[in-house]
């Protein structure tokens, strides 16, 4: 087995999530699930199949839509989008997001800019992927301090899209709408369950011993690490830089 | 162009790589009206914290408010904490949703989502109704329409007809569209008029919807503009390292002032 | 292309002068797939005339159907009076509502006008409703989200990717933007692609909403298209003359048809 | 006075009725109403006044929007024009518009082309100028058989538009919404009370010896023989040169 990084897990976990997308929307400052859409779209096409369709936002080079930034809200309002990335200064045990701030709102103590397109976009994109690296006890609350987004709704609401999974820089949890709340899926290399119960403020469903999050092999490596990672340099030059100066480091 | 704003204007403001008119941010300082409301298509960024930090706002609507990779909006986040601005957060279909029943001369526009959130808890504006279209139940948020007064942004060019070529930031169209006023900033102005061709006429905003362009080349800096030049993270991180602080943010508005004397 | 279209489809065409694919109108009629819901963006003519008087139409809903200088649509009005077709009469801003809807995602969107019209009277899938956001009264219309199977239409040209440029012929946007199908053809597909210049890019649908582009060179004959040719009003002349009676109208085909092959 | 042609009262009357808009909307297929305008337009510009902005409906060459055919509704919606101009193959004294079909609907015994925008801009759009040269008792009917159209609105329905005056080959006549219905303003040269009469279905009020319609002076026939002439050439060439073969019989 090749040695391999935590953010190599992390892109490969992604592609694994959005396996059977047509369309994927990113940021245009989340190079992780980028990377994941552009491993998914080189591993389908090297089998000869479709890959998806990946919108980057905000970016001026990349910028496949042509009504002005409603565009986005409309395609997804279509049933165009079907994957897209949530973060949030704080998530909670029922998928609930808050991107708006800490404390009492509106005279938030800590303010994080706002909920951008959450509270419309967690309703109609069917799998929305909660993706924050840092996993501690701040980030993962018992009940977040303001709902951007809510993880479910009630029946008669209308609602084709919500939460499927959360990955973190620890972990990748799956999420359960009828209970709800999430389930431990996995755990990434050199993370245990104590560990992981430690870093969250909220209760999840765990296997008494946690299987650990796959491994990509070498086919798939050699893609992300070939292919992947210049397309990845167009968009977010930065960070492929990065990536390479690590592996330089691990190939050495 | 400043001059057409008045004390407690509703005034509409683009997203950072839209085509912000930063080169308006200090004209209007200096103008002094005050009191206004600030509508964010759909977020903010420099422009806001800066008018936000001069004291003009009274309240900001809007998606979120930023300086993207340089972190938090300083004044902006220092108004909130100290209540010294009324929020209306939203989400950005929300915000595009109130200027588009504006546009269409309609009261309202329904918009999916919202339900749940703390966003409509806190928005006595918006109003959710069983949808009248179905068969009972099925809950919808009406949006009500967004009306600026005054809209600004800065695009690449105009003619001398007072047409202005928005590309494909069609957002641009909607908020001038829905608003009383519109004033634009160039980059230059071109001689033939850009409905005359069908390619140029495409991104074009004609005239009966512009109000008064004016000539600013850079116009969008530090911010970049589409098509033309990056945007200076530099300079964004130098403002938003000076502006955690009211002095900070003084002294950098102050010495930007002199530069540009 | 024609193969995409199936019984019992719900299709948009667009307005004469905004670029009518006329190219489809044979390839349709051959394939032979009937019962189609016709919805005309906002209003019809030749290829609405031709579809009906093919015997492939079950409804029309329209703004009004005419030849333009050519006087009435002869197999229109003929199937009005027979009670061929079902009608939904509609108003332009109502067809163009109900499209945003769709476009949005929301199941209806608002409209003023239209009370008090026989229009109104004869809808019953439109809803008057007291606007929720006034103090009471207010009644206002309600225009349920208008979602066509397939939206046909011909423009100048596509590029290799299947980007598509409309120019500032929006509407052929907001029917693809509503649609399932959007079957499009061109005068010329160039190699470039549209969306890498922001030039080009202001006037481009995105292949995203594009199911199939083919070359189809004065595929809007004999109606013209802007920036390309004018309209051959002699040849719309001789259609309507010829098309009073459903013989007529069936020699005028096959005569077409003849030269075509 | 110098003789003047019927169509060029109907111009010069049109452009009184226009006098003070900012913006008026005109079909393409309307050369009278947009010559009418066109006079406005020179008029203001000769005494050194701003004159209305004219926008072309389904021109391409004279297209000054760029969103599509939805625009001219937005445009109106948002207050943006002032003035429009509708037809009616039947038009009522309440100033009902019908421009669907005579006889019973849906299958009416006559079909016209439909109600077109009429619906909702006769609702929005502050002077409406009804026009319909032929005036004959077909068309200016007691009850349109289908009301494209209403001329008035109950209390409590929003209505910021409608109809102002009602301009035939025969008769101006102004509309009162209060009462509702038409009052005879003034008679076109070569025409009397008791032919309108007999020529219209509907009621109307009038005066026992109604005015003549005023007849431009000679500075306005130069403007509209010259300038406007001229203008109008270039979007209706077959009107303007019509007027102008008939210009030459009256020089003659």
């Amino acid at each position: 087995m090749a040695e391999v990084l935590p953010r190599e897990v992390l892109i490969c976990t992604i592609a694994r999530l959005l396996d059977g997308v047509r369309h994927v929307a990113v940021g245009a400052s989340s190079p992780i699930p980028a990377a994941g859409a552009m491993l998914l779209r080189a591993m389908k096409e090297a089998e000869g199949a479709v890959g998806p369709r990946i919108s980057i936002l905000g970016s001026v080079e990349h910028n496949f839509f042509t009504n002005g930034s409603a565009e986005l809200f409309d395609c997804a309002g279509q049933g165009r989008i079907d994957a897209f990335f949530l973060g949030g200064g704080q998530i909670d045990g029922f998928g609930n997001v808050n991107l708006v701030g800490a404390g009492d709102y509106p005279r938030s103590s800590v303010r994080w800019p706002g909920s951008f397109g959450s509270a419309y976009l967690y309703f109609v994109v069917p799998r929305v992927i909660l993706f924050r690296e840092e996993h501690t006890p701040r980030v993962f609350v018992e009940k977040v301090d303001f709902i951007s987004a809510p993880g479910v709704s009630p029946d008669g609401v209308f609602r084709s899209g919500g939460p499927i999974a959360l990955l973190t820089g620890k972990a990748l949890f799956r999420f359960d709408k009828t209970r709800p709340g999430f389930e431990l899926e996995s755990v990434h290399p050199g993370h245990d369950l104590a560990e992981i119960k430690e870093a969250t403020g909220f209760r999840f469903a765990h296997d008494a011993e946690p299987r650990q999050t796959a491994l990509p092999g070498r086919a798939t490596l050699d893609l992300l690490r070939g292919r992947v990672f210049d397309e990845l340099a167009e968009t977010y030059p930065e960070f492929a830089a990065q990536m390479r100066r690590e592996l330089g480091t691990v190939d050495a | 162009m400043a001059k057409h704003i008045e004390p407690g204007m509703r005034v509409a403001l683009p997203v950072d790589y839209a085509g912000v008119s930063m080169a308006m941010t200090r004209p209007i300082i200096e103008h002094g009206a005050g009191d206004l409301d600030l509508v964010c298509v759909p977020t903010g960024g420099l422009q806001v914290d800066q008018l936000v930090g001069a004291g003009l706002v009274r309240s900001v609507e809007t998606s979120a408010v930023s300086l993207g990779e340089a972190g938090g909006a300083p004044r902006f986040n220092a108004a909130v904490k100290e209540g010294a601005i009324r929020l209306k957060d939203a989400t950005c279909p929300a915000i595009h949703a109130g200027l588009m029943a504006a546009q269409k001369g309609s009261p309202f526009m329904p918009l999916r989502g919202l339900i749940g959130t703390d966003l409509l808890r806190h928005r006595d504006d918006w109003r959710v109704v069983d949808n009248p279209l179905a068969d009972g139940g099925d809950p919808i948020v009406l949006i009500p329409a967004i009306k600026p007064d005054v809209t600004i942004f800065h695009v690449p060019m105009a003619d001398r007809f007072g047409n202005v070529w928005i590309g494909r930031r069609r957002e641009l169209a909607a908020m001038a569209y829905a608003s009383q006023l519109v004033l634009v900033t160039v980059e230059r102005i071109v001689e033939e008029n850009l409905l005359a061709d069908e390619m140029t006429a495409a991104g074009v905003l004609p005239a009966l919807y512009v109000t008064a362009v004016a000539l600013a080349p850079k116009g969008a800096w530090p911010y970049g503009l589409w098509g033309e030049y990056p945007t200076d993270s530099a300079e964004i991180a130098r403002y938003a390292k000076a502006a955690r602080t009211a002095d900070g943010f003084a002294a950098y508005m102050g010495q930007a002032q002199m530069e540009s004397a």
